[in-house]
């Protein structure tokens, strides 16, 4: 038989990002399943899989990179939870020229400032779902007539961004919005009462938050405890599809909220449907947004290496740049300028649907990659600036 | 005041009260240079608690402490100690991980200022007089012994010599025959005696036992209910009756 | 400022101080009795609370589930600790300070990934029986309503502690083992039995305390990495082995919280390090604490 | 016969200390232990309070065998012991430290001491009450570990070396009490350097050499015998 | 006599020979094994010589990685200059942080240093427009001239590390050394002799952290990035654990211990995710049947690995 291919994953197994990290192995391991059961790349290179505990910490994650190169010659490598560690890990991949596959942290950052060709990221980054966020935002903030809010963002990379271009896109789109005060939990925080009844003494018209994961669920069962969401409309944060089902009996309905992945978008989509019903078949659930996205991920990298005809990985990232892929979540293309695939973020109320055991999103508003993705030339200038 | 030349301790109404509990009301006390004194006492009557306030040990509440003229009241301990005051403890304070040697040795590296040395291996410097300060107490053939498992009297022993490797002018010594046996304890205070003679070192030191007490100091001091009550020579000391009816005991 | 918001912002410190409370109890109660930091208490207290949703979960369908397995998850907390004193801690009674540390650290270690391996990465969510789901109201200040509940416990783990210390001579026995283990022995103490049921008593709070912390958001690995910190700077500002003082360091810190989060939102864990060494530095022994020689 | 020691042998690692030590005591019996500096006097005590055990003998208390027991099970039965480095415990007042020791004891009969009735003793500890038992003085931690034991409700004491470094007034007053706990009923088992406080009120003796028993016979013999005083005791 | 120089003599020619004997994967977990030897030497000045646990050193590494990331990043400095910098921006951080520490002992001694790492740690955590938060500073490359393969920055780091070592090592047997040993084993009575002992003791935090910020500075360009974990108390506990495994007794021990942990975790980390359980069993294992560390264990059975260190165990009755 011919060549394996080598493909590492290191996510955050233990850590903050245990429980999304743990979602995208499955999805990943259920797409190399599938691949090979077909022969493999190319219908001859079977993929193995060799999986990494990166810890959500940049040292390690560099360090268990390097091993999957070293050691276990892969030649891409899906990671990471976080960001700040997928852009530890950047520079790595480029050196030893190993492709690097970013599905989870969305980080604008990562593929911004100091590109790499060989870093793709197939999750719309912060800067797109803040905008997306921002759309939804604005069109209720004109409708309500509101005027000042308040942000909650977990203190670090992603909530830090997500929440800094998030505000700045309000003041574009709706001026008379004013910004009252900023809070930023620790991120790991479990307490947040004091948060609640800090914001909720303000009576701002609304809050916007950028909760990470783990802390997302605290916060929101916190705060509902407190009638917060009775009294505070909270539009437009990250209520991802794990939320939804893990929180499935307690959480508030009718929330206007945001996500990255939702599979229940695209059940029209008969790659969608398939991966659906294979994905419950295996791990007897429904895919959360991390499972679409790691699932993607590897199918991207399968249409590379088809465009490519060779594993060859110099082949396979030239053959990537600016390529249209058929994923999940239909037919998207990967930026040329940042390798950015421009896929969509989604907007949605939360309502329970009796077709699942568990709320999603009704009126769901698909924003695509090509309204919310930072302008070309606002990239070039980033980068010129640094 | 002229003969100030001459004493090595003058000390002046000396205070000490732990919280309300005075130890020492009013103590003034001299030692001339060169002798060899003895300071007792009933027990908890401080005399330990004297040898602290010397050393530094403990903040002095009041009065004066003064070391061949110069005032050095409330100093920091290892000013004192560096000024030439150097002690033995009563219950012994040694190095108990260190080999007898090395405990030696750091004291006397202190004493020559050479502890800031970065530099140079420890183990060639101060070779000599380490061994020369081991013989002298008689621990010669406890060398590379970790001090914590000496016996007792050797344990004391350690105690003395590194009171002594400081190169004192004056030296004190809580209860330095403490849990040794008779010969030992000759022993021990004919050494001191020696020294006394031989380098003029000035000594002051406690006791409970008499041999001891009225077999070496030239002069006695017994402190009481934090004064020091009656002062004098042996003979002097002996004979009255107040030092008799709070420490000695009738039947001396 | 009104006087309300800083009325709710007060209550909020309070209810922080009180599960940090919880959590450091033990600690306190542990360390003050036996002399040994127990970097594992944190991850019992997370054992606890996963405890508690497994025995919520298997008796879902009556309605006590939800009160039995508060105190349910104590005793099993209990009796990890009894084996783990057992088997483990009475190896490093005499040991020295490092090798304890590291003792209970490994064990904390050891404990997450028992964690993970049995209950899996999902969080693990209680729900709370109806009359805790909305917020009380007091002076016009928010209050969740489980909240009560938590106070109150955190009182009675007070009130209990206070009356184990004070009728009983643990708290002295352990400043004398800590300079003659010996000794103590020869007066006739028992040290290896009172050492385990102290020991376990700790960790039944610490269990306890993570019952009471489940049903509040959610049970999610790594929850435990937090707080110990956070239960260290209570016992150290509070003082080491002084229960009004763990208390008090708690509210502290606690409401140190609560209004940082108000002014200066990303100081507040900076503040609570700056006290803690402030303290150190002034009265290493903390506020109600005594001194000891080291 | 509350105490039988008979035949112990103890080992500290592979250096063998004591050979086959014997040694009784009746109720309300005052027994000294003589020696030199280490002869093993020490290393006897701790052996009978299981402090170190013993390989081979046995200690029977009241018929029962204590060898092997953990030292906090010796004390229960009623076994106190005065260590000859005193292990005060610093960090607790004179009071706490009493009150630590305080506990019933399997075969003590009188009344129960109190820390006023062991003040009554050592008036002196009275006013140190509230003193941390760091501080004291060495002639007061002397009086504080003796008191101490007491509060355990001892019918047997061992104490090593009881008046070192007390004043020889306290001495003279120390022995009084000793007499008075005697009276009372307390059997007391003492080691000492100082021969003449030894003499003056013991009622038997055993004299301990390189850890074998040389001798045991009552004050009033060993008076008179020169041949052991002089070969063992130095006097 | 001289056979006390075999062992770290064959330490350091198996140092040479073994990169071009494993593949390079092993290089850079050699490379790291030195990095973090060094740091675990350095705090075991504190630890070792001085008696005292620290629970904070990482933040002096932590201080030495940033100066030399931020360098490189910033301002281009070359980074020979970068090593000596970062040396003295860690003492200046201890010379700080420290005097208020040696007031103290023992577990509060542990406890303030740990809250003063924690304290650095949230500092550059938090101030992204310096140490860029917790993305910490991506794009800290080595000179040109240790190009990009794995052997030549590990034999650059051989050469500072063994260069740091001995410089430990000249001061460990000194007399100030030893008078750290005499602070450690009875510090009231140094005090008696006539030395101050806080002062020494702040002098032997400084020299500590400045080793352990020049470890620190060696990570950036290794990794081609810092992170502000580097100063976690997480990171902290990392020399403690190589130390406690080799050996606090041994001067190398620190060394050795970090062979055995930085290859235990290479080793475990690639089969399991479940590495945090593995390595406390392993640590409780050391603790529990090796009490003097592996060193230590050794010591007693081979005689010319045993240094007169001043540590033989008193034995308690
Ligand atoms: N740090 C302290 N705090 C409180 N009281 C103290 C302290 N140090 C000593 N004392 C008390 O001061 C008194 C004098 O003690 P000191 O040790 O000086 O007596 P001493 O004369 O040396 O007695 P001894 O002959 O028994 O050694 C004692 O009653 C003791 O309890
Ligand atoms: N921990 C120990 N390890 C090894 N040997 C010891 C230990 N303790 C005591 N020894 C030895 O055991 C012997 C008997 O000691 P012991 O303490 O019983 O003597 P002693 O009669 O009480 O002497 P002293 O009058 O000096 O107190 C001595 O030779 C001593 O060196
Ligand atoms: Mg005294
Ligand atoms: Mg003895």
């Amino acid at each position: 038989a011919a060549e394996p291919y080598n493909l590492g994953v290191a996510l955050g197994l233990t850590g903050a990002g245990a429980l999304y990290s743990a979602d995208g192995v499955e999805g990943i391991k259920l797409a190399v399943e599938e691949i090979n059961a077909k022969g493999g790349l190319l219908g001859q290179h079977k993929i193995e899989l060799f999986i990494r505990d990166s810890q959500t910490k940049p040292d390690v994650g560099v360090r268990e990179v390097k091993d999957l190169i070293l050691r276990d010659k892969i030649r891409a490598v899906i990671n990471d939870y976080s960001s700040a560690v997928a852009m530890a890990v950047k520079p790595i991949a480029q050196e030893y020229k190993v492709l690097h596959i970013a599905s989870i942290s969305n980080s604008e950052n990562i593929t911004m400032i100091n590109p790499s060709p060989y870093t793709f990221q197939v999750v719309p980054n912060s800067y797109m779902q803040a905008k997306a966020a921002a759309v939804a935002i604005a069109k209720m903030a004109k409708q309500k007539g509101w005027k000042e809010f308040i942000t909650i963002a977990s203190d670090y990379e992603w909530g830090r961004s997500t929440q800094a271009s998030a505000v700045k896109f309000l003041k574009e789109t709706s001026p008379d919005l004013t910004l009252k005060k900023e809070f930023w939990p620790r991120l790991g925080e479990t307490q947040f009462t004091s948060y609640i009844t800090g914001i909720m003494a303000m009576k701002p018209d609304f809050v916007l938050g950028s909760v990470a994961s783990n802390d997302n669920v605290a916060w929101m069962e916190q705060a509902k405890n407190y009638g917060f969401f009775d009294k505070i409309p909270y539009p437009g944060s990250l209520i991802t599809v794990t939320e939804l089902m893990l929180q499935a009996k307690t959480l508030t309905r009718g929330i206007i909220a945001l996500t990255r992945a939702p599979f229940f978008a695209h059940m029209d989509n008969p790659m969608m449907a398939d991966f659906v019903k294979n994905y419950r078949a295996k791990y007897n659930k429904y895919p959360s947004d991390w499972a679409v996205l790691c699932y993607d991920a590897v199918y991207a990298l399968k249409q590379g290496v088809e465009k490519a005809k060779t594993i060859d990985t110099e082949k396979v990232k030239d053959a990537m740049k600016g390529m249209t892929v058929d994923l999940t979540r239909g037919r998207l293309t990967f930026r040329t300028i940042d390798n950015q695939l421009s896929c969509s973020s989604y907007t949605g109320t939360i309502a329970d649907d009796p077709r699942y055991p568990f709320p999603i999103y009704k009126d769901i508003i698909e924003i695509k990659g090509s309204e919310s993705e930072r302008p070309e030339s606002e990239i070039l200038a980033a980068r010129k600036a640094k | 005041m002229d003969d100030t030349g001459k004493l090595v301790l003058q000390i002046d109404r000396l205070k000490k009260s732990f919280g309300k509990y005075t130890v020492l009301t009013d103590v003034s006390y001299s030692l001339p240079k060169g002798e060899i004194a003895a300071i007792i006492g009933p027990n908890g009557a401080g005399k330990s608690t004297f040898f602290n306030l010397i050393t530094g040990y403990h903040l002095v509440d009041g009065g004066t402490i003064r070391f061949m003229g110069r005032e050095i009241t409330n100093w920091p301990r290892h000013r004192i100690a560096r000024k030439g005051i150097s002690r033995a403890f009563q219950v012994s304070n040694i190095y108990p991980r260190l080999t007898t040697f090395e405990n030696v040795r750091q004291a006397i590296l202190t004493q020559q200022k050479r502890t800031l040395n970065i530099f140079t291996p420890a183990h060639r410097l101060a070779r000599k007089n380490t061994l020369d300060l081991l013989e002298l107490t008689g621990l010669l053939s406890h060398v590379d012994t970790v001090a914590g498992i000496l016996s007792q009297g050797d344990k004391k022993k350690l105690e003395l010599a590194l009171a002594l490797a400081g190169k004192p002018e004056l030296l004190l010594l809580d209860e330095p025959t403490a849990g040794m046996s008779s010969e030992e304890t000759h022993e021990t205070m004919q050494l001191v005696k020696r020294l006394n003679r031989e380098i003029g070192l000035s000594i002051l030191f406690t006791e409970h036992d008499i041999s001891v007490i009225f077999g070496y100091a030239q002069k006695l001091s017994v402190l009481y209910q934090g004064m020091v009550i009656a002062e004098g020579t042996p003979e002097e000391v002996r004979n009255n009756e107040e030092a008799q009816k709070c420490y000695l005991g009738e039947e001396v | 400022m009104d006087i309300t918001s800083i009325f709710t912002q007060f209550l909020s410190g309070l209810t922080y101080g009180t599960i940090l409370f919880l959590v450091a109890a033990g600690l306190s109660l542990i360390f003050g009795v036996m002399n040994i930091l127990n970097f594992a208490h944190a991850a019992l207290w997370l054992m606890g609370a996963y405890f508690s949703y497994t025995f919520w979960n298997l008796m879902q369908e009556y309605s006590f589930a939800f009160w039995l397995s508060i105190p349910l998850a104590g005793f099993a907390a209990a009796a990890v600790g009894w084996f783990l004193e057992v088997v483990l801690i009475k190896r490093i009674y005499k040991r020295e300070l490092h090798e304890q540390l590291l003792i209970t650290y490994s064990i904390a270690l050891i404990l997450s990934d028992t964690i993970k391996l049995t209950w899996g990465v999902t969080n693990k969510l209680i729900v709370r029986p109806e009359m805790l789901r909305k917020p009380v109201f007091i002076f016009g200040s928010p209050l969740d309503s489980y909240f009560i509940l938590v106070i109150l416990s955190g009182a009675a783990v007070a009130i209990g502690l206070w009356w184990f210390l004070k009728y009983t001579r643990y708290g002295h026995i352990v400043k004398a083992a800590v300079y003659s283990r010996e000794m103590v022995a020869a007066l006739g103490i028992p040290i290896p039995r009172i050492y385990t049921w102290v020991f376990t008593l700790g960790i039944f709070l610490a269990g306890f305390a993570g019952g009471i912390q489940a049903p509040i958001g959610s049970i999610t690995l790594g929850m435990d990495n937090a707080i110990i910190i956070q239960a260290f700077c209570v016992v150290v500002i509070g003082g080491f082995g002084s229960l009004l003082g763990t208390l008090v360091g708690s509210l502290i810190v606690g409401e140190v919280m609560s209004f940082t989060i108000l002014f200066w939102p990303e100081g507040a864990m900076v503040l609570i390090f700056v006290i803690t060494a402030a303290i150190l530095i002034v009265r290493p022994w903390g506020l109600f604490g005594t001194p000891m020689r080291t | 016969m509350i105490l039988e020691v008979s035949g112990i042998n103890t080992y500290y690692g592979t250096s063998h200390i004591l050979f086959d030590v014997a040694l009784h005591m009746k109720r309300g019996e005052l027994v000294c232990l003589l020696g030199r500096n280490g002869s093993g006097k020490t290393t006897t005590l701790r052996s009978i309070m299981g402090l170190t055990i013993p390989k081979r003998g046995t200690v029977m208390f009241h018929g029962e065998e204590l060898r092997g027991r953990p030292s906090y099970y010796v004390a229960q039965k009623g076994i106190g012991y005065v260590p000859d480095n005193r292990l005060i415990f610093p960090d607790l007042t004179v009071r706490e430290n009493l009150e630590i020791a305080r506990k019933k004891s399997e075969h003590y009969q009188g009344e129960p001491w109190t820390v006023e009735k062991v003040c009554d003793i050592f008036p002196h500890l009275k006013k140190l009450e509230k003193h941390l038992g760091g501080h004291l003085s060495g002639g007061e931690q002397q009086m504080l570990t003796i008191a101490r034991t007491l509060m355990g409700n001892p019918e047997l004491i061992l104490l090593d070396e009881p008046v070192e470094g007390l004043a020889p007034l306290i001495v003279k007053d120390f022995a009084e009490k000793l007499i008075m706990l005697k009276e009372m009923g307390v059997t007391i088992l003492f080691s000492e350097q100082n021969i003449r406080f030894s003499l003056a009120i013991a009622e038997r003796a055993y004299v301990i050499n390189k850890g074998r028993i040389e001798y045991e016979g009552t004050i009033a013999e060993l008076s008179k015998n020169e041949d052991i005083k002089q070969k063992y005791l130095m006097i | 006599m001289k056979n006390k120089y075999l062992f770290p003599a064959a330490l350091f020619l198996l140092a040479v020979v073994l990169p071009f004997i494993v593949p390079e994967f092993w290089v850079h977990v050699l490379t790291e094994i030195l990095i973090m030897g060094l740091f675990a030497a350095s705090f075991n000045m504190i630890f070792g010589y001085m008696g005292q646990l620290t629970f904070g050193h990482a933040a002096y590494y932590g201080v030495g990685a940033y100066t030399t990331g931020l360098l490189i990043v910033k301002a281009n400095v070359p980074l020979l200059v970068c090593l000596p910098l970062s040396m003295l921006s860690a003492g200046l951080c201890a010379a700080v942080l420290g005097y208020f520490c040696v007031k103290l002992r023992g577990i509060y001694f542990a406890i303030l240093t740990m809250a003063f790492g924690q304290l650095v740690y949230y500092i550059i955590f938090q101030w992204y427009t310096f140490t860029g938060g917790d993305n910490g500073l991506q794009g800290i490359v080595p000179p040109a001239f240790l190009g990009k393969a794995a052997n030549p920055y590990y034999f650059f780091t051989l050469i500072v590390v063994t260069l740091g070592m001995i410089a430990l090592w000249i001061i460990s047997a000194s007399p100030f050394g030893y008078t750290m040993r005499a602070i450690r084993d009875n510090a009231e009575r140094t005090e008696f002799i006539g030395i101050n002992i806080q002062r020494y003791m702040h002098l032997n935090f400084i020299i500590a952290a400045m080793f352990a910020g020049l470890a620190g500075a060696l990570w950036g360009p290794f990794n081609r990035s810092v992170a502000p974990d580097l100063c976690n108390w997480h990171h902290s506990g990392m020399p403690v654990f190589m130390t406690v495994m080799g050996g606090p007794s041994n001067f190398l021990g620190p060394l050795v211990g970090s062979a055995i942990y930085t290859m235990l975790m290479a080793f475990v980390t690639s089969f399991t995710e479940y590495w945090p359980m593995v390595s406390g069993i392993v640590i409780i294992v050391v603790v529990l049947v090796m009490p003097g560390g592996l060193l230590g264990l050794l010591g007693e059975k081979l005689p010319f690995l045993r240094q007169n260190e001043g540590n033989a165990k008193e034995t308690k009755g």
